[in-house]
């Protein structure tokens, strides 16, 4: 029989857990258990209040070990090992029980979730008398971060970080920086230019010597761990030399192949098959698409090579690779907007009149393919009436449960765009309600209202060009239910454009693995907490910022942006972050050699000693999965904080109420 | 199905117990040898691979593993349809003969041989390997623990392990033999022929010279008259690892000679309810309860009984005292073979003749150079299905009979054991001793415990084979019940 | 124990084989000494004796004993209870007594299974009656009683306190010989409470010659389906070895000669079921599924494990062939499937 | 059997996803059988055999083993492991007379509390209609000692 003395603790949780479990029931109960000297219940144990009745006992009664029932040890399991820390006791004598997330709310029925509380109480019970003191490891951090992603929200951490003085890696896949803002036209409230105020931002990181830019790269894989990352990056070949091209762009002047720019003007526009996005790209050096330049297809051409006067073309050029060692990673990968053609009902790509919201962004873009006239598919003709479809691909279950929280903003500022440049069109908007949540949103919704738009409250059944009424020829015709009055309703106009939501990128999942992080059921990344951990991820130095968290508009972009860089900067400040110390260790004594553990470590932190016969776990490389604890035959490896001992027990507590009545011999149950 | 809940029964204690029922005459009525244990292998082999059966049936019996090991092994030969290669052969037979010196050894010397060593009527705290050593001298003491040291050396370098050895595969050895070993192990078969001489010696001075021994040996409260079986090579001599199956009728004619795989033809196992150990017989003649003679199915396998069955032994020196120890006893010569002998004693003897004639095998064998042959494996290429293995253990001929599914796993088993032959001669023998023993009014004493208890032990009983105890030491219990089936007597031991 | 006057010395067989006996007798001089060292107090095998006699000793009288073979029937319980109450130190000797051995690869079927096959259902038997043994049984004279015939095989330690267990089937000569030294020299035993002696800290690889490398493994082969090479790792080359997860102590006799360890040591300490720990150990190194994981199809994946782990026929025959009767879950679940059959 | 019988699962639940999982459940108040008694691990790959066998014998019904899907392991493959320990330990288990409903591996994401809940569920269902395992009652027996089943066909008396 142990010696510990452990004291229990149980929370109400005010009635989260108490309106479930009787607590008090479970509190005098589990004081009957073996080595349990104080079992009490209390209305929030992670008040102040319910910490210092801990500190207070482990002080008076000598507790050597402490259980708290309560909530999620994802939540409070932090609190109370402080807890215990302050009262002189290691914080890793201490094993939280969570019966609330796992067993208040997740039943009604009272007896069986008290049943449940107290097996999960006399499991942490037995389990916490196994308990070793440990101690958090320290573990250096690198001061390079590399952040993936080169919208604002990327290039928002780049220069935080930048300018705090440490070295940053942005890698951007396309060819310059910018991402969606940069195709957008104005921004919604201010309606200030989305250029005018992104550029200089991208003119800042081109010119930070503490910042390297890789465009159109990607991350191949990362190992390591917080503070030291090592990660693989793909350049591709651009076919131009950055060392010599002046980005004077003569080259691209000469191309002769003219393709359709699927990218940045969204299918609208043209663009040679060597090329930069936009005027203002960073880095200003093209790019050779060489799926379309008429060298790399039919060998002969090499026009850009002929006129520039740099010499800078260089059809030889490879890929890449580039190892990088940095302490953190901030994900700002961005999002993807939803493709309506998944929609066939509104004739999206069937019906040439009928344009996704960023089509219209580019059209209406001074700088666009149409230099900022609105103009049918036609080039020509500008639209008498236009309708304004919103959550496209948004709140709709066969698509998107999701709200896409920027499609009622912009489509607003499509309406002020279109009065402003087409004083008689009559522009109408679909919408299910109308969310303008944010600063200022309300007052730039009445403004529109007033411009005399037309709002018609109900989703739009179809789109069609099968004219049945008089009116009806040559039109789009946008059958609705006008929910307000509850008929159904055809209008007839020139122009249909579709408010399309925001999605994860297509390929968030595996970007997800290469970085060992969660995905949430629609592919956008799974931050630490919603609430209270937004920006950091489960994997320690990992953090997520934008849209490819979820998606938010422009300011929440940049905000989070802020938030991670600052995340990465109090880590690199530190100079050491300490980990939790669940991880292996071979007892050299016990280890026979057989070498059954060489190859299970993901992270390689088991070597081989030949002329010891023995194994070793690299603590700093060791990560603390167990795979090696529970494969080792000979018993060898323990795992830290959960060894076969406490396992064991805690299963023993979890059966307290069927383990048979007789007594068991203890020669038979060792 | 009726549920009977099991409790911790009354007190029962020893491994073999003879129960003897007197009349009211205070003659004995009947006699009752009870096996109390068995251990089930034919059921839970079943499901395992056949290839594992040499390291499971090997645990039938710490004293004879090798004939285990090597019943098994030549029933995955039949199994898996494949002939073992030349040298895997004599390497198995070789390490066979080094078991039977062995296991000889130890029954001559330290279980059955002290009744004549040191004596029937000496203390019981005499009468063991220790009083043989002490009456003998150290200096034979010695030989003996050598000749057993020597020839586990043998068996564990060629078998892998001392006890329960493991290299058995279907059509072949897991480990051939170097020359470097060949030579070692030559030298051991020359030192065990000598001691095979010398053993015969001894039992020639301390039991022949004793005439009271004689006199004892010969006596009819130790003879039987049964069928004999053992195992022959195609000259009809004794063989122990392989042959035909013979079978001699009391007059020594051969009654039948068959094929081990056919042996369900021949053999029937009967069962009663106060033992857990099956009587086998004779199916030709059939099971007529416990008695002698032609009309009776019951059969002897010991190394009496082989030699019996067979027409001399394969060796030189053995056939000599082959012959020795029948004319001795008076067998006559019919038509070319001798009597069988009937004096259940005698079987000492027998034992040291094949004590000697295992000595020489060996060194036949272990002088071939092929035996270092690297190739002891011939490749598996037919499909599992049913095979027979059988040898000549030193207790009787042993036999393992599996089926499997086609991917090799067992699905029915069935093993006969040696001793389990000599079951119901060895409950005969210690009837008729007890009836000769126990008069009207016989005062029950150690001796003539002593006097039943050396009526099995000539048989080497290997209960162990069916149960678990070890041969000639199975701690008795005789209760002699009155008619009125009150206990007059309780002795064990 | 006293070093002064002579011990008392009892060695005694349960449900075995008579190995245990044979491997000590293989000590060869030094059973000699045993004689010399002590007083024999009960011991079948080489002397004469009276369980009444030992039922007529004080309890404690016998300094060590020496109890191998498991418990199969209500007999040998009672033996086993008899023999701890007359014992100062009483040692599961040998893997019967310490963890079933073979005998308890029974306990994957049932005693009604049992009694069945060897009685009624084979095929040498002749049994018209369907007579089966009983635990008492009227015959003319009067009534014979035997032993009953247990549901489930037990280690010693399972119906008696244990001081200390000495493994093996058999356990090497040399190790009771030096645990016998060590007893005669009264050298200290390590404190009582089924404490291990005689064998080693560590798994048979440790004693085992053979090179060992990083193991990746494609199938498994049975003893007949390949030649190892001599002198690489059986378990490297898909031969079921348990050496990695069994005591060393036998110097690895039967890699030596190239068949596979077969666990006979019993597993090590901390360890609570040898084939469950044998599971975790193999199936951690087996190939499939050790490539990249992208776009991953789990239940093809699922299906090529599946494959090879098809080619390990009789896993628990294999696994728990000497530690059944002690392993976490002791038997096999008679109403289960499987259980008759005996095959997965 | 008696309706009164209630399964109990032991849950093994790796504490990147299907602890987060249960959480989320929770949080979310999705209302599941309350049959599943948790238990935390780094990862599905610390899940020994010997847990199962160990939950087995002391009285579990049946045992759940939750990871991270295949390829969303947050330690790479544990979870790659722990299938092929579990393909392994199913066949052993059925050699050993325990169905194969009675020891599950599931896979649920951080996000999938519903799937946890499901799988909870739809197990402890499955383990009502097979009834209770409760192995030392129902298989070893009080005291380890078990009943022994006679055939009437088999002859008592001769």
């Amino acid at each position: 029989m142990s010696e510990e003395r452990v004291g229990v603790y149980i929370c109400h949780c005010g009635s989260n857990i108490a309106g479930t479990v009787a607590v008090e029931e479970v509190s005098q109960w589990a004081a009957g258990l073996p080595n349990v000297v104080v079992s009490r219940d209390y209305k929030f144990m992670c008040s102040s209040l319910g910490q210092e009745l801990v500190e207070k006992d482990i002080k008076e009664l000598g507790l050597t070990r402490v259980v708290v029932a309560a909530c999620s040890p994802h939540m409070h399991e932090r609190t109370f090992r402080a807890t215990c820390e302050r009262a002189g006791l290691n914080p890793f004598l201490f094993e939280m029980a969570n019966i609330r997330e796992l067993d208040s709310w997740a039943t009604d029925d009272r007896v069986a979730a008290t049943q449940k509380a107290k097996a999960m109480v006399s499991a942490a019970v037995r389990r916490v008398i196994h308990h070793q003191p440990l101690q958090l490891l320290p573990v250096n951090i690198n001061p390079n971060t590399l952040i993936v992603g080169g919208g604002i929200a990327g290039i928002t951490a780049a220069l935080e970080i930048a300018n705090a003085g440490y070295h940053v890696y942005l890698v951007e896949r396309e060819p310059s920086i910018g991402g969606h803002m940069a195709q957008l036209d104005k921004t919604f409230p201010t309606l200030d230019c989305s250029a005018c105020i992104l550029t200089p931002k991208m003119v800042d990181v081109a010119q930070n010597k503490n910042i390297t830019l890789l465009s159109w790269s990607q991350v191949e894989a990362v190992e390591g761990y917080v503070g030291n990352f090592t990660v693989t990056v793909r350049k591709k070949a651009r076919h131009v030399n950055e060392e010599k091209c002046t980005g004077c762009g003569i080259c691209i002047e000469k191309c002769p192949k003219r393709v359709i720019d699927e990218v940045f003007e969204a299918g609208l526009g043209y663009r040679k098959a060597i090329y930069r996005p936009f005027p203002q790209a960073v880095p200003k050096y093209p790019v050779i698409d060489t799926a379309s330049c008429i060298f790399f297809q039919r060998g002969k051409c090499k026009a850009c090579q002929m006129f520039c006067p740099a010499e800078a073309i260089d059809f030889e050029q490879q890929d890449q690779i580039l190892k990088l060692e940095v302490g953190n990673i901030i994900l700002a990968t961005g999002y993807d907007t939803f493709d309506p053609r998944r929609i066939p009902q509104y004739g999206y790509g069937r019906l040439a009149n009928v344009f996704t919201s960023l089509e219209f962004e580019r059209m209406v873009n001074a700088a666009g393919p149409t230099g900022g006239r609105i103009v049918l598919r036609d080039g020509v003709t500008t639209p008498k009436s236009v309708a304004i479809i919103h959550c496209v691909g948004s709140r709709d279950k066969n698509y998107n449960e999701h709200c896409s929280r920027v499609c009622c903003m912009y489509s607003l500022k499509f309406s002020h765009l279109l009065h402003e440049r087409l004083p008689d069109a009559q522009v109408y908007e679909f919408y299910i309600d109308i969310r303008a949540t944010a600063k200022r949103y309300e007052e730039f919704y009445h403004r529109i209202l007033e411009e005399g738009t037309r709002f018609i409250r109900g989703r739009v059944a179809e789109v069609t060009d099968a004219a049945r009424l008089p009116g009806e020829e040559g039109k789009l015709i946008v059958q609705y239910e006008d929910t307000l009055i509850g008929k159904q309703r055809r209008l007839p106009v020139d122009m249909v454009i579709l408010s399309v939501g925001m999605e994860a990128r297509r390929d968030s999942r595996e970007l997800a693995q290469i970085f060992g992080l969660g995905c949430e059921y629609n592919g956008f990344f799974i931050e630490r907490h919603p609430k209270l951990d937004p920006v950091n991820t489960m994997t320690e130095g990992i953090q997520i910022a934008g849209a490819c968290q979820g998606p938010m508009a422009i300011p929440e972009a940049v905000a989070q942006g802020a938030a991670a860089a600052a995340r990465v900067l109090s880590l690199i400040s530190q100079g050491t972050v300490m980990m939790e110390p669940v991880r292996a260790h071979i007892d050299a004594e016990k280890c026979s050699g057989c070498r059954i553990c060489n190859n299970l470590c993901p992270y390689n932190a088991i070597v081989f000693h030949e002329d010891r016969k023995v194994s070793e776990v690299i603590t700093a490389l060791c990560q603390g999965c167990g795979a090696c604890v529970a494969a080792c035959p000979s018993a060898a490896i323990t795992g830290a904080h959960f060894t076969d001992e406490q396992v064991m027990a805690q299963i023993e507590g979890m059966l307290w109420d069927v383990q048979p009545q007789f007594a068991v011999t203890s020669t038979e149950t060792r | 199905m009726k549920q009977i809940t099991i409790d911790p029964v009354t007190r029962l204690e020893g491994h073999g117990k003879i129960e003897i029922f007197l009349n009211d005459k205070g003659k004995v009525a009947n006699t009752y040898f009870v096996i109390p244990e068995l251990r089930g292998f034919e059921r839970f082999c079943v499901g395992r691979p056949a290839e594992e059966m040499p390291r499971i049936t090997n645990r039938i019996c710490g004293v004879c593993p090798e004939a285990h090991h090597m019943a098994a092994t030549k029933a995955l030969d039949a199994l898996y349809h494949v002939e073992p290669t030349p040298a895997a052969k004599k390497i198995r037979e070789m390490f066979y003969s080094a078991f039977y010196v062995a296991d000889h050894t130890t029954h001559f010397y330290a279980l059955g041989g002290p009744d004549f060593v040191v004596g029937p009527d000496a203390p019981p705290a005499e009468r063991n390997i220790l009083g043989v050593v002490h009456k003998v001298g150290l200096e034979i003491g010695k030989q003996v623990i050598d000749a057993r040291i020597r020839n586990h050396h043998v068996i564990r370098t060629i078998g892998g392990r001392g006890v329960h050895p493991v290299a058995g595969l279907p059509g072949g050895w897991s480990k051939a033999i170097t020359k470097e070993e060949r030579e070692e192990l030559e030298q051991i078969a020359r030192q065990n022929v000598e001691f095979g001489l010398f053993s015969l010696k001894v039992f020639e001075d301390i039991v022949l010279g004793n005439q009271e021994y004689v006199d004892l040996i010969t006596s009819d409260a130790y003879t039987h008259r049964t069928y004999y079986m053992g195992t022959v090579d195609a000259n009809n001599r004794v063989n122990f690892y392989d042959g035909m199956v013979r079978v001699v009728d009391p007059d020594g004619k051969e009654f039948v000679k068959y094929h081990p795989k056919d042996y369900l033809q021949h053999i029937a196992e009967h069962t009663e309810p106060w033992t857990y150990l099956k009587f086998p017989f004779l199916k030709g003649v059939g099971w007529k309860g416990f008695v002698d003679g032609a009309d009776s199915g019951v059969y002897v396998a010991t190394p009496l009984s082989r030699l019996n069955a067979a027409d001399g032994m394969a060796t030189p020196r053995a056939q000599e005292a082959f012959e020795k120890m029948y004319e001795t006893l008076g067998s006559k010569k019919v038509n070319g073979r001798y009597e069988p002998v009937h004096f259940r004693l005698a079987t000492h003897w027998a034992r040291l003749i094949e004590l000697l004639y295992a000595a020489e095998r060996m060194l036949e064998l272990i002088s071939d150079p092929e035996i270092t042959d690297p190739n002891t494996r011939a490749p598996i290429t037919a499909t599992p299905d049913e095979g027979v293995g059988c040898v000549e253990a030193p207790r009787g001929t042993l036999t393992h009979h599996y089926w499997t599914d086609e991917r090799g796993i067992l699905t029915k088993v069935n093993l006969i054991v040696g001793t389990t032959n000599n079951y119901a001669p060895i409950a005969m023998s210690v009837k008729k001793a007890a009836q000769s023993l126990i008069k009207e009014g016989t005062v029950i004493t150690d001796g003539l415990l002593n006097r039943i208890e050396m009526a099995f032990r000539a048989y080497d009983p290997c209960i162990g084979c069916a149960t678990h105890t070890l041969p000639g030491q199975m701690p008795l219990e005789v209760t002699i019940y009155a008619a009125d089936g009150s206990i007059i007597e309780r002795l064990r031991r | 124990m006293a070093a002064k006057e002579k011990p008392k010395f009892a060695m005694y067989w349960a449900a075995s084989c008579g190995g245990c006996e044979i491997s000590t007798l293989n000590m060869g001089d030094k059973i000699l000494e045993v004689d010399k060292a002590f007083d024999v107090a009960f011991w079948p095998c080489v002397a004469d004796f009276k369980v009444k006699d030992v039922e007529g000793y004080p309890d404690g009288y016998i300094d060590l004993c020496l109890f191998n073979g498991a418990i199969r029937n209500s007999e040998n319980e009672e033996m086993a209870h008899l023999l701890r109450k007359k014992s100062k130190v009483l040692v599961a000797f040998g893997s019967c007594a310490s963890e079933g051995c073979i005998p308890a690869l029974s306990n994957l079927t049932t005693a009604e299974a049992t009694l069945r096959t060897v009685y009624l259902d084979n095929p040498s038997t002749d049994n018209p009656k369907k007579v089966l043994p009983q635990p008492f049984t009227k015959v003319p004279e009067g009534t014979i009683q035997i032993p009953v015939f247990y549901e489930r095989v037990k280690s010693l330690d399972q119906v008696v306190p244990v001081d200390y267990v000495m493994p093996g089937c058999p356990p090497e000569s040399h190790q009771i010989a030096a645990v016998m030294d060590a007893v005669i020299t009264s050298v200290l035993l390590p404190p009582p409470g089924r404490t291990i002696i005689g064998a080693g800290s560590v798994a048979v690889c440790e004693e085992c010659p053979r090179q060992k490398n990083v193991k990746r493994i494609k199938r498994f082969y049975r003893s007949h389906e390949i030649t190892p090479d001599p002198e690489i790792c059986l378990l490297e080359q898909g031969i079921l070895c348990m050496g990695i997860a069994t005591r060393a102590g036998c110097g690895a006799l039967c890699p030596r000669v190239n068949m596979r360890c077969e666990g006979c040591y019993g597993p090590l300490d901390g360890i609570e079921d040898q084939g469950a720990n044998m599971i975790a150990a193999i199936a951690s190194v087996i190939e499939e599924g050790s490539g990249p994981l992208a776009g991953i199809d789990e239940a093809d994946l699922q299906r090529r494990i599946g494959e090879v782990m098809d080619t390990l026929v009789d896993p628990a025959g294999t696994f728990y062939r000497f530690n059944m009767a002690r392993s976490l879950l002791m038997r096999a679940r008679p109403t289960g499937h499987g259980v008759e059959k005996g095959v997965a | 059997m008696d309706n009164s019988y209630e399964p109990i699962i032991v849950g093994f639940l790796c504490n990147w996803c299907s602890y987060r999982a249960a959480d989320l459940a929770g949080t979310s108040r999705l209302h599941y059988a309350p049959n599943m008694r948790p238990i935390r691990v780094m990862c599905s790959a610390r899940v020994e055999p010997q847990f199962v066998l160990k939950a087995l014998r002391e009285g579990a019904d049946g045992v759940l083993i939750a990871g991270c899907h295949p390829g969303e392991c947050h330690y790479v493959d544990g979870n790659i492991k722990t299938l092929r320990r579990y393909e392994l330990l199913k066949r052993m288990l059925r050699q050993l007379g325990i169905e194969e409903e009675r020891v599950q591996l599931v896979w649920a994401a951080a996000s999938e509390g519903n799937v946890l809940a499901d799988a909870v569920n739809r197990m402890t269902e499955q383990l009502r209609r097979l009834g209770p395992l409760r192995w030392r009652e129902t298989v070893l027996g009080e005291d380890g000692r078990t009943v022994e089943h006679v055939d009437d066909t088999m002859a008592k008396e001769v």
